[in-house]
């Protein structure tokens, strides 16, 4: 296997996948030229030149309702939003169009187009450019929503998400661009879409989790170790597709779970699977499921504070041991 | 930045040979212009006794706008539009009987009942819909652009939208990205003057023509009403672009003799009956083709009642075809939410699939 | 007390406040000559001049910005959406302005503004007219998000609505537009935020509900009666700030829950009200909460479809029976 | 549509007179100029010792264009930006004290720490932000604006926005709103010709000056580098808006000698090296404005070091009192969030306030 950042496990996807279908193109702000605004497409312009990496204007309503349209006469664009923060003003081509065109057409349109870039908080970015959008997309029938944790899963479920005939929003981390994993180095390593997968195997309690923040969970878990206590660490990996059959498999493990997620808690990620899990696994629980959040407040700017909003590992150490009653 | 101004009610007079249309052309307007009339009244019958609900934008007044428009281009060109679009449609080749099915949220309408008045849909003849948000389908249609493009198609696209869309976002963004990748699409506001009860002089300081001026994209105006007007610039425009012209925009000028929907009045508030009769008397694009082939000895009253009966005929046909078509089986609910269920997850959460 | 309609009820309120402060108007679509497009504005034009009842372009995004720009200047802007399917245009300056500009100034800039127009589904509207949006608006900390579903109701919370300092999501019904009311006739009525009310009592089971959706919770806490069993029937009201000590109490007395809501499940506002409830009442239930909701599915035009998409009494005695284990 | 076109570098060389400008404003000018430069150059310094995070945009470069267009405003007059405007805030009235101090995150910033670089604030001087979202600030000064109107006051809006906002539908929404209504707001573009690394050219087909033309609002140009004559142009203008000349839409031409932010390189990828050196050498605000002065005798070596000096200590004050503010207390965590904390009910959902 070989070792890799996440951001070139999404350069290698895109990669691929424009090598193989000829119709998947990349359209974004400064994706060509500039090799993108934190680099994924590095090197992409040279390969595909500029019909197929485009660099768009500041226009995100515009360029991803094209994607729409191009997606529904035929083509896979690939619409990069520099961050999702910006593309609530996208919202309505993606919610109002992508995710309904083939139900109101009855099946005659697909529409396969993937929205991607980064979600979530980076480092002081204050409070308009550190919001985790998962919900905004999860909620509407008819878009999934994919949320990569480490190299190997951002590679195999863009390939995923490309060849999907729905729309897919992908949200990565910023964060996680550098980090480093082993990738498959398989001719064609696809993940499905709507596997989770099990990070870390224990039986003492489970914390369930999407996105960047299966690293805290992994560190949660660490800790809970040294006091002896086994945490499951279970990466959904897509929200939607959900792979219950995993959620429940290891809520009748333990019979305690914590939910970690980036975003604000209300109609989070992590309320919709406590309704799930408190509904087909109801007497599986032997305590309530807590959940672990970003403060329900928007990101300040300052070091301390953001520290303070931001769900960490005691805070998940903190959950278990609360679902542990200890 | 305008280059044409087409003087509204210049030309009505003229015979067809000063608009370069032949008259078989002219009587195959008239033909499609008596259709429209006919189903959209049809329609509005079959409103008022509960046959079709949800809203329902007629496009009574404003057939000439849609037959001189659409009817210059080829299958393979791409169409797209608001709510108001049924006559489109079937412009584009979606047969009037889908279209009423649909209207009737039928299981053989053009969207299997699911879409109804405001999202009719064919992949086949490229009526890329029916759309339901103000300026929501025009970055659509600049996508359609971008793919004919990108597959080197000489293929065009034409993007129909009411005199309200130019004040929504969606409109100049898109506008922009036609202009700066060359984008192979006419962009075309069916100008009623009124926005629901809103005239658009109300909500804009300049004329609907330099609304595009911003982008560097032509404005062109023409008077919709003059079916033969709009015929031939759409014919000439098809074919600019086709030859890789770039983007154009285009202020078709008409009128809608009926309310904004069919729970609107006609007139009263924001407008005087005396105004919508004027336009109904003075610039029914029906009556003035009628004229002109009249004048011209291309059809006489007779040729013309025949016509009528024809349209007549199908809109009924259509209605019956309609009536008698089933509501969509139940299980029709769940289909068509995805275009691919994915073998792994729960991608419905209402426990339907649980 | 005066039966009036929903719609009257609303207008006497935008009267009534309007009269109060002079820095209250009203502005959207049609509002002025037009009366509204749903008449709730019907005669304010002719009392209060166009300077305050303000026919716009259709431009939600701009004008729905114009707003917030004019509460942080002072102001106390009614902003109508003709429905809230088309202020996804508009999302981006409620969520990333409106929302978060008291906080990123450190409390410099109050944002009194109300949205407000109809949301959810009326009769056979299709996909892109039915969509019920609380989930986008309540996810937000600094949103706050009104649900009347009563004349009374509608008068006194968007008399509280209006002078409340924050931005407010002011969710109406299109099919409650016509419904009739007894309407208190205090001079100045209002009912504060996060105040549930209980509409209806029983002991044997918990129908929580907002919006719209208390008729159809109404009617079948009717048909349970029928049938012996007593239903309490909790009409939050407001969604932010919500009164979670009314949940609790119905939750303790019965023990069973039925949350019913008119909108999409995943991460659906009863989503987020089982997990509180799971996390706060566990060893009150008796049984999982059901939730009862829309169809998961873009809203089909067909009026067979759109009856078996839309959350009816049927569906709530159901579910009522599940956790009752009848 | 574009009514004035100030050609750039014209007038480069003429004197105070020709501005109507005074010795006094225009050495007032020059010391605001090199506070601003002095003030970057420390916020820059303090990023690269990790005192500032973030996100971090300097305005060097485009000191002319920040104390021309705001020196002639009053106390009452609105200013909304971009993110890109740490000395905007200081032109406006906020002190540099309380900028830097924000830059570093800490409790006496402009925003308590909260906002950072891209959000500074002030009710108090009417500086209405510093917003992060390319354009989102654009109706909200249309906001102002109609708030000045509504209350009958004659106050005026200056609403900044890079040259890459005006891509975004927002800016076309609120110039119209702007226009229908007669709002006193002048929209004003920083141009300095790249929207990070894209070049203007390459995602318009038209001028900047013709962005406001589907409006009917007159585009004015102006050279930004030379800040008498930006000067002149927004006393001008403030005044007409003032007396009810409606909106404005200036496109202020300059160029930014550094990188987009701190992390984005200065040139080597969008813009040639020689190209940034070029402006620096003959473009530079402050040396364009140091030659006028001297060469009319208000002005000479000395005066200019003791200017220079002053700035440096002022921004040398900035950093100190910026290092010396504590952190935001803990407890400021969950103040401000909602204006009003209602009386009943839940506001927050993290269990805090259970
Ligand atoms: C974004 C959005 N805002 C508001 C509406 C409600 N609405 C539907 S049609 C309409 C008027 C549109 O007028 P125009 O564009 O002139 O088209 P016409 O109806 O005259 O064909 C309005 C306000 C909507 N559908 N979408
Ligand atoms: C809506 C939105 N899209 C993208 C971004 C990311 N972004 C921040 S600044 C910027 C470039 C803006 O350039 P310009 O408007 O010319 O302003 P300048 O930085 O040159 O002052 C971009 C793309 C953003 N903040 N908001
Ligand atoms: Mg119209
Ligand atoms: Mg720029």
């Amino acid at each position: 296997m070989a070792v890799m950042t996440y951001r070139e496990a999404l350069n290698a996807a895109l990669r691929e996948e424009m090598e193989l279908d000829p119709d998947v193109f990349l359209m974004g702000e400064e994706v060509a030229e500039y090799d993108g605004a934190y680099k994924v497409s590095k090197g992409l312009l040279d390969e595909f030149g500029e019909q197929r990496i485009v660099d768009s204007p500041i226009s995100e309503l515009g360029f991803a309702g094209l994607g729409v349209g191009a997606a529904m006469a035929g083509l896979r664009p690939v619409i990069e939003f520099m961050t999702f923060n910006f593309a609530f003003l996208a919202l309505d081509q993606v919610i109002n169009n992508a995710a309904k065109l083939h139900y109101m057409s009855d099946g005659q349109f697909d529409c396969p187009i993937v929205f991607r870039g980064p979600t979530g908080a980076a480092l002081q970015l204050s409070a308009q450019h550190s919001q985790a959008c998962e919900t905004y997309y999860s909620h509407a029938p008819g878009c999934k929503v994919v949320t990569p944790g480490t190299p190997a899963d951002a590679k195999g479920l863009l390939k995923a998400a490309i060849r999907d005939d729905d729309p897919v929003a992908f949200m990565e981390g910023e964060l996680l661009y550098n980090v480093k994993g082993e990738v498959p180095d398989d001719d064609d390593f696809v993940i499905p879409l709507g596997v989770a997968d099990l990070k870390r195997e224990g039986s003492d309690v489970s914390i369930i989790t999407h996105g960047k923040m299966i690293h805290v969970a992994l560190q949660a878990a660490g800790k809970l170790e040294k006091e002896g206590i086994e945490a499951d660490v279970l990466d959904l990996r897509t929200i939607r597709p959900l792979d219950m059959d995993a959620i429940l498999a290891t809520v009748a493990k333990t019979n305690r779970v914590v939910y970690l997620e980036e975003g604000w808690p209300y109609a989070g990620t992590g309320a919709q699977i406590v309704s799930m899990i408190q509904d087909e696994a109801f007497d599986h629980l032997d305590a309530p499921v807590k959940r672990v959040t970003q403060a329900d407040i928007p990101m300040p700017y300052a070091k301390n504070l953001e520290n303070l909003a931001k769900p960490n590992a005691n805070s998940v150490v903190e959950a278990c041991n609360q679902v542990m009653y200890r | 930045m305008a280059e044409t101004k087409t003087k509204k009610k210049a030309g009505k007079k003229d015979s067809l040979e000063a608009y370069g249309v032949s008259a078989e052309v002219a009587l195959d307007l008239m033909r499609d212009m008596l259709l429209y009339r006919r189903f959209e009244e049809k329609a509005e019958e079959a409103y008022a006794i509960g046959k079709i609900g949800g809203f329902c934008h007629l496009h009574i007044g404003q057939e000439g706008a849609c037959a001189g428009s659409i009817s210059p281009l080829r299958d393979d060109d791409y169409v797209v539009s608001s709510y108001r679009s049924h006559t489109q449609a079937i412009a584009k080749g979606i047969t009037p009987n889908a279209v009423m099915a649909e209207l009737y949220g039928r299981a053989d309408g053009a969207a299997g009942g699911k879409g109804g008045s405001m999202h009719m849909f064919s992949a086949e003849r490229r009526f890329m819909g029916g759309h339901g948000i103000v300026g929501g389908q025009v970055p659509l249609a600049t996508g359609y652009g971008w793919k004919s493009k990108y597959k080197n198609e000489d293929s065009v696209t034409v993007c129909f939208m009411g005199d309200a869309a130019v004040n929504q976002g969606a409109f100049h963004e898109s506008l922009n990205l036609a202009a700066v990748w060359q984008l192979p699409v006419i962009y075309v506001v069916e100008n009623n003057e009124y926005g629901m009860g809103t005239a658009f002089s109300r909500v804009s300081t300049t004329d609907m023509q330099d609304k595009s001026a911003s982008h560097g994209i032509p404005g062109i105006s023409v008077d919709g009403q003059d079916v033969l007007a709009t015929y031939q610039l759409f014919k000439k425009l098809a074919a600019d672009v086709r030859d890789g012209a770039g983007p154009q925009f285009v202020n078709l000028e008409t009128y809608r003799f009926r309310g904004h929907s069919m729970s609107d009045p006609v007139s009263g508030t924001y407008r005087s009956t005396e105004e919508v009769d004027r336009h109904k008397k003075e610039e029914d694009p029906i009556a003035l083709l009628r004229e002109k082939l009249f004048a011209g000895g291309h059809l006489d009253q007779k040729g013309l009642e025949e016509m009528n009966n024809e349209a007549r005929r199908i809109a009924q046909e259509a209605a019956d075809f309609a009536d008698a078509s089933p509501a969509p089986d139940p299980e029709a609910l769940y289909k068509n939410v995805w275009a691919e269920e994915n073998e792994h997850g729960r991608l419905f959460f209402d426990g339907r699939s649980r």
